[in-house]
């Protein structure tokens, strides 16, 4: 692998010798990738670009990055108003996603969902949901349907820790259990929702010794390790797939920066914070490929520069795009007869 | 033309079974909709004739299933989510506006929810406060979503094959007071058009509107000022959202006077639109102020007395409508 | 004890000798003066005295005459809408409780609530709710508030086995046991949630196992054997007054009638129900009073005479008794002020 | 007299402030009020000042912790409920609307219920279709409960303590748009008195109604069209349920004109129970047919130009108002 491999358009740097190398290689791209369009995003959401809410998840890209490429392409995802990694991961492109962020016609969805509303059909990213535990209903429904029309998909259903002490919560762990649906629930423990702290909203903090009460397997997962979060995520999906029955990982993760941009971040301990920066999954990831060799000076560079690129023609082409038309407001309120 | 006559139920029934058996994307799903046969025995024998699978008994959920409902319409399937009665419904309330209404635009277009919930609605049989809720109207005010409340046996039977064909969700409410009701059902088309208002009778000296449960009392305070030689015009609305303005308008352009009957508590009750639009529309074609007939602003009492006086009667009908044209 | 004590007009049969005979008398008192009254009910709905919806408790008093008993008389209730059982054990009025059913002013709820909600401010009975585990959040904020003013009064919370579903009971348990709120969570398993089974609504159906998931002790008990349910009630109640902790008994039991007067009951196997009427809780503990020599057939006979004349008394005032004037439909939406 | 100046959010803070001091039976409630300080840092500083049990932090569990404060308020405690924002409300909306509201009346008078239940409302921040409901005027539908909405720095400070005095739920909505407003706060008596609607501006040519977050819309469309020769009177609502009919008919009979300007969804929106109101109180007094300006009928979207297209613009109410009076 040469630096300037990278630095052709198109050309991907890459890819190293062997499977494993290659695969580290990759889940390292959509860590990265991740991390740099969301730092795009704070930069852009400072310059009054980006509006609404923005809630970044720089800190938790193993999680996505070790689970979501992991699924089938016919897989179904649901997710939170923290989604950006989820929709990158699963191959949403980036600049419809950048686009989305501007308001722009041209985002994923019209400009009308913002940060918190991706959604994508061609990849079955059902969004993107800004009410806590909202989307897991949805989830238990999408894998019925797959589950009554003989595929063999499933649905992976992303939620924070707060998601757990909403009452649909135990409504929808209850009725995957009972129906053995063919969910994979992803929840993502970062310890905190908002300013309140695990132990201050649940009685039980073991999250999933919760989930495993409901009768489905459940385990938890450092989520700060993108190759335990993908060893867990296949063993997980083969159990939901070929089982069919759902399965629960906790991901242990955490939030580097605030709750939202509008969260001055108060209730948290820098200490903390620092501590669990040391374990950024993508500095762990880095190190680990230069002590093994596998990761060169120039290779990261290269792919730096490649996702660099990538996301300075999303933004070129986000400031470009044409805003939908005030005349479309009323437009898919009810669907179009044709 | 095969007439038949049939129970409000039975056509219900008969239209869950025919969209059972034309559509395998379709399911039935809810509390005790099937081993009980649902608790106004609408779905009766319906688990035996499509099995577990497809009328699907839910848990005591009404959040969870409800969203598995607009789930599973994301997916493909036609399901139709039954809530036992709109009491329950508020605790599914968020799933339906803020998932069901919203997924369509909110994705830009990308997704359509093909879902169909029938509820229960209405009073009238001493069941108290908790119990007795008319919330069809106040459901109209959610755009996103198409509301439709069938009032006469053939709409119980052809408004679920056009809600089914409906890309879009579909919110039915049945008022308790009709599943024992009869009447007679035409054996061709089944499909009812669930975009237009029926003038349920004919009539030049007033327009009364009604829907649902309120038909009934609309059509009995017709009747009655017949005699007086008051000819009101009985409109059902049918489809609460989009409401039809064309033919409740075009109607008070005839009459020149309006009554609305409405289930719903008084202050904004879907009575309050109606009355403004016709307002809005028709300003100075109307010869007297529109009358509203509405429940009382009471959670519903128990007692029987009670219970009667808070709802709209015949009586109130009668007596709206000859202020109208007196 | 003679039979003529029974048959004098206000004075109570008994009581018999030593202090354990007369609990357990009191206990079949309690249990049969409710089963008499709703078996009342039921003739009174078939004459169309009694309206709406009527929920009854015939086999299910054990629960009620274990319980309610053992609350002291600040403590609060909180039920559901077959409640007949645990207002009459409270002590609520039983005239004004056949009053409530005949829809007349002099009802507990001045005719308003009927079967389904019962309310009594004299001892903190606070209904009567139809909506299932709508009763639930109301417990813990009764809890709350006598715990934050420092009583030490408990409130007992009543459900059926189908609320364990509701995401009311997660979102509750989990609140209660986080804050450490004095609820007694009596959660009636009698199998069935209208024509549901259990199984076909819980992935798990040890209902005390998935409460004690969140923390709490919580254990089944044989709800059929009033003196098991009494042993619990205050073994329960003592660790929540004392150790200010939550509590939850599942008491398995069964309902002997249908759901209610509406349901034709073909979802359950004749057999079944004959299986549980085998273990009638009446029946036993009047068996075991006999075998005893405690209960005499005269004693016995004194009991059912004096509730008999209660409950006559009762229909007679209720036909009696005046209606809400309709002028009065309206007070009460909002509080009168003076 | 005091006149000092403060925001809306400090209004509302020390309100909090003076009911948490002067009467121990309350305590504020909600996600995040304590430690974080509230989503929109209302109760700042407060939990420092009067430490987790009465400035309690709760799970996201918004039917157990409203419930929860429903109970306690039975218990004699005077709550008041958090919810971040309206949009949360309907996961709560069974406890608000079917206990509640009905307690007080389905028990026959024994038990009311003193909670109050603040929350956020609106849209106007980007924050698109699920974060951007405009629900009070649907609230308003219930019977049993009071419905408030603090339009200026002075209610903001005073009408807490008036819906802490009131023996019954009161629900109060505060627009996302006021927090960071600033107003005049007099110091004298704090108390406002929510029964009656206030005229924020008379004038002589047309009524302007409007509450809540319109107000401000409502106030610039009148000092621009005063600049016309236009003299609008302006009314703040303040209460939707019960609405203060006296104020707002009787400044309709000396205009003869109206406009209202409500947030809502149009169709069922409180404008079309205001407008009704009018009609069936003033159809006589009135020189034109009634404007609304409300919100269009969407989910509301992310991008900037459409929820500006979609909410009551002062340019849009300009226009009613002209069309009323022209
Ligand atoms: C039902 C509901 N209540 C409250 C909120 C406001 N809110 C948005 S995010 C959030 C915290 C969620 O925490 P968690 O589920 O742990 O996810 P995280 O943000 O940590 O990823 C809250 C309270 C909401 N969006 N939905
Ligand atoms: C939220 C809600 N959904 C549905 C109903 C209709 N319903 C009334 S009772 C009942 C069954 C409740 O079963 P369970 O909790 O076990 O109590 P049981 O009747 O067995 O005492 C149902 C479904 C209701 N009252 N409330
Ligand atoms: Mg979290
Ligand atoms: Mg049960």
């Amino acid at each position: 692998m040469t630096a300037d491999h990278g630095h052709e358009a198109g050309r991907r740097p890459g890819p190293p010798a062997d499977a494993g190398t290659k695969r580290r290689f990759e889940l390292l791209r959509q860590m990265l990738r991740i991390r740099r369009f969301e730092e795009k995003c704070v930069e852009l959401y400072s310059a009054a670009k980006i509006r609404g809410f923005l809630h970044v998840y720089i800190g938790e890209e193993a999680v996505a990055a070790g689970i979501v490429p992991s699924l089938e392409p016919g897989d179904a995802i649901v997710s939170t108003y923290r989604e950006h990694g989820h929709a990158l991961a699963r191959g949403v492109p980036l600049e419809a996603l950048m686009a989305e962020m501007y308001g722009r016609i041209t985002g994923v969805s019209r400009g009308r969902g913002g940060s918190m509303h991706l959604f994508d059909a061609d990849t079955r990213f059902y969004g993107g949901s800004a009410i806590v535990a909202g989307g897991l209903p949805l989830a238990a429904g999408l894998a019925l349907a797959d589950r009554m029309r003989g595929h063999r998909q499933v649905t992976a259903c992303f939620f924070g820790d707060g998601a757990v002490a909403e009452g649909e919560f135990h409504e929808c762990l209850n009725l995957a259990a009972l129906w053995r649906l063919p969910v994979l629930f992803c929840c993502e423990n970062n310890l905190y929702a908002m300013g309140t702290a695990l132990a201050r909203a649940q009685a039980q903090t073991d999250l999933a010794l919760r989930a495993a009460s409901y009768g489905m397997a459940a385990w938890p997962v450092d989520g700060m390790d993108v190759l335990a979060v993908e060893d867990a995520a296949r063993q997980a999906l083969g159990m939901v797939r070929d089982g069919g029955v759902p399965c629960f990982l906790e991901l242990r993760t955490y939030r580097f920066r605030a709750h939202s941009m509008y969260d001055s971040d108060r209730y948290r301990d820098k200490a903390e914070i620092e501590a669990w920066k040391e374990r950024d999954p993508i500095t762990a990831l880095v190190s680990r490929g230069r002590a093994d060799g596998e990761l060169t000076d120039e290779g990261l560079a290269a792919l730096e520069e490649e996702i660099a690129v990538e996301i300075e023609r999303a933004v070129e082409a986000a400031e470009a795009a044409p805003m939908e038309p005030v005349a479309d407001l009323t437009r898919f309120v009810y669907s179009e007869r044709t | 033309m095969n007439e038949k006559r049939v129970t409000y139920r039975e056509a219900l029934r008969e239209a869950l079974r025919e969209a059972l058996a034309g559509d395998d994307r379709v399911f039935l799903m809810g509390e005790d909709v099937g081993r009980y046969g649902g608790c106004f025995a609408v779905s009766l024998g319906l688990l035996e004739e499509f099995g577990p699978e497809r009328v699907r008994d839910t848990p005591m959920s009404e959040s969870a299933f409800v969203g598995a409902g607009i789930g599973a319409a994301l997916a493909g399937m036609r399901p139709v989510v039954e809530i036992m009665t709109v009491n329950f419904s508020l605790l599914a309330l968020d799933q339906i506006l803020n998932n069901a209404a919203t997924l369509l635009h909110m994705s830009g277009g990308q997704f359509n929810v093909p879902v169909v919930i029938r509820m229960a609605t209405g009073a009238g049989r001493q069941l108290a406060a908790q119990h007795s809720h008319s919330l069809e109207g106040w459901y109209a005010h959610i755009p996103g979503i198409r509301v439709v409340a069938p009032a006469t046996v053939e709409d119980a039977r052809g408004m679920l094959p056009t809600a089914l064909a409906d890309p879009d969700p579909v919110l039915m409410f049945e008022h308790v007071s009709l599943y024992s009701t009869e009447g007679e059902l035409g054996g061709a088309d089944r499909q009812v058009d669930i975009d237009r208002a029926a003038i349920r009778r004919p009539g030049r000296d007033a327009t009364l509107i009604a829907y649902g449960g309120t038909l009934v009392a609309a059509l009995a305070a017709a009747e009655e000022l017949s005699g007086e030689g008051i000819e009101v015009e009985v409109i059902d609305l049918r489809t609460l959202r989009p409401v039809d303005d064309a033919t409740v308008v075009g109607s008070v352009r005839r009459t020149h006077r309006a009554v609305i009957v409405d289930e719903g508590w008084r202050s904004g009750s879907l009575s309050a639109e109606l009355s403004t639009r016709i307002t809005e529309q028709a300003f100075y074609e109307l010869d007297a102020g529109i009358e509203r007939v509405c429940t009382a602003e009471v959670p519903i009492p128990y007692a029987r007395h009670l219970e009667e006086a808070a709802l709209p009667q015949p009586a109130a009908v009668v007596e709206a409508v000859r202020k109208a044209v007196g």
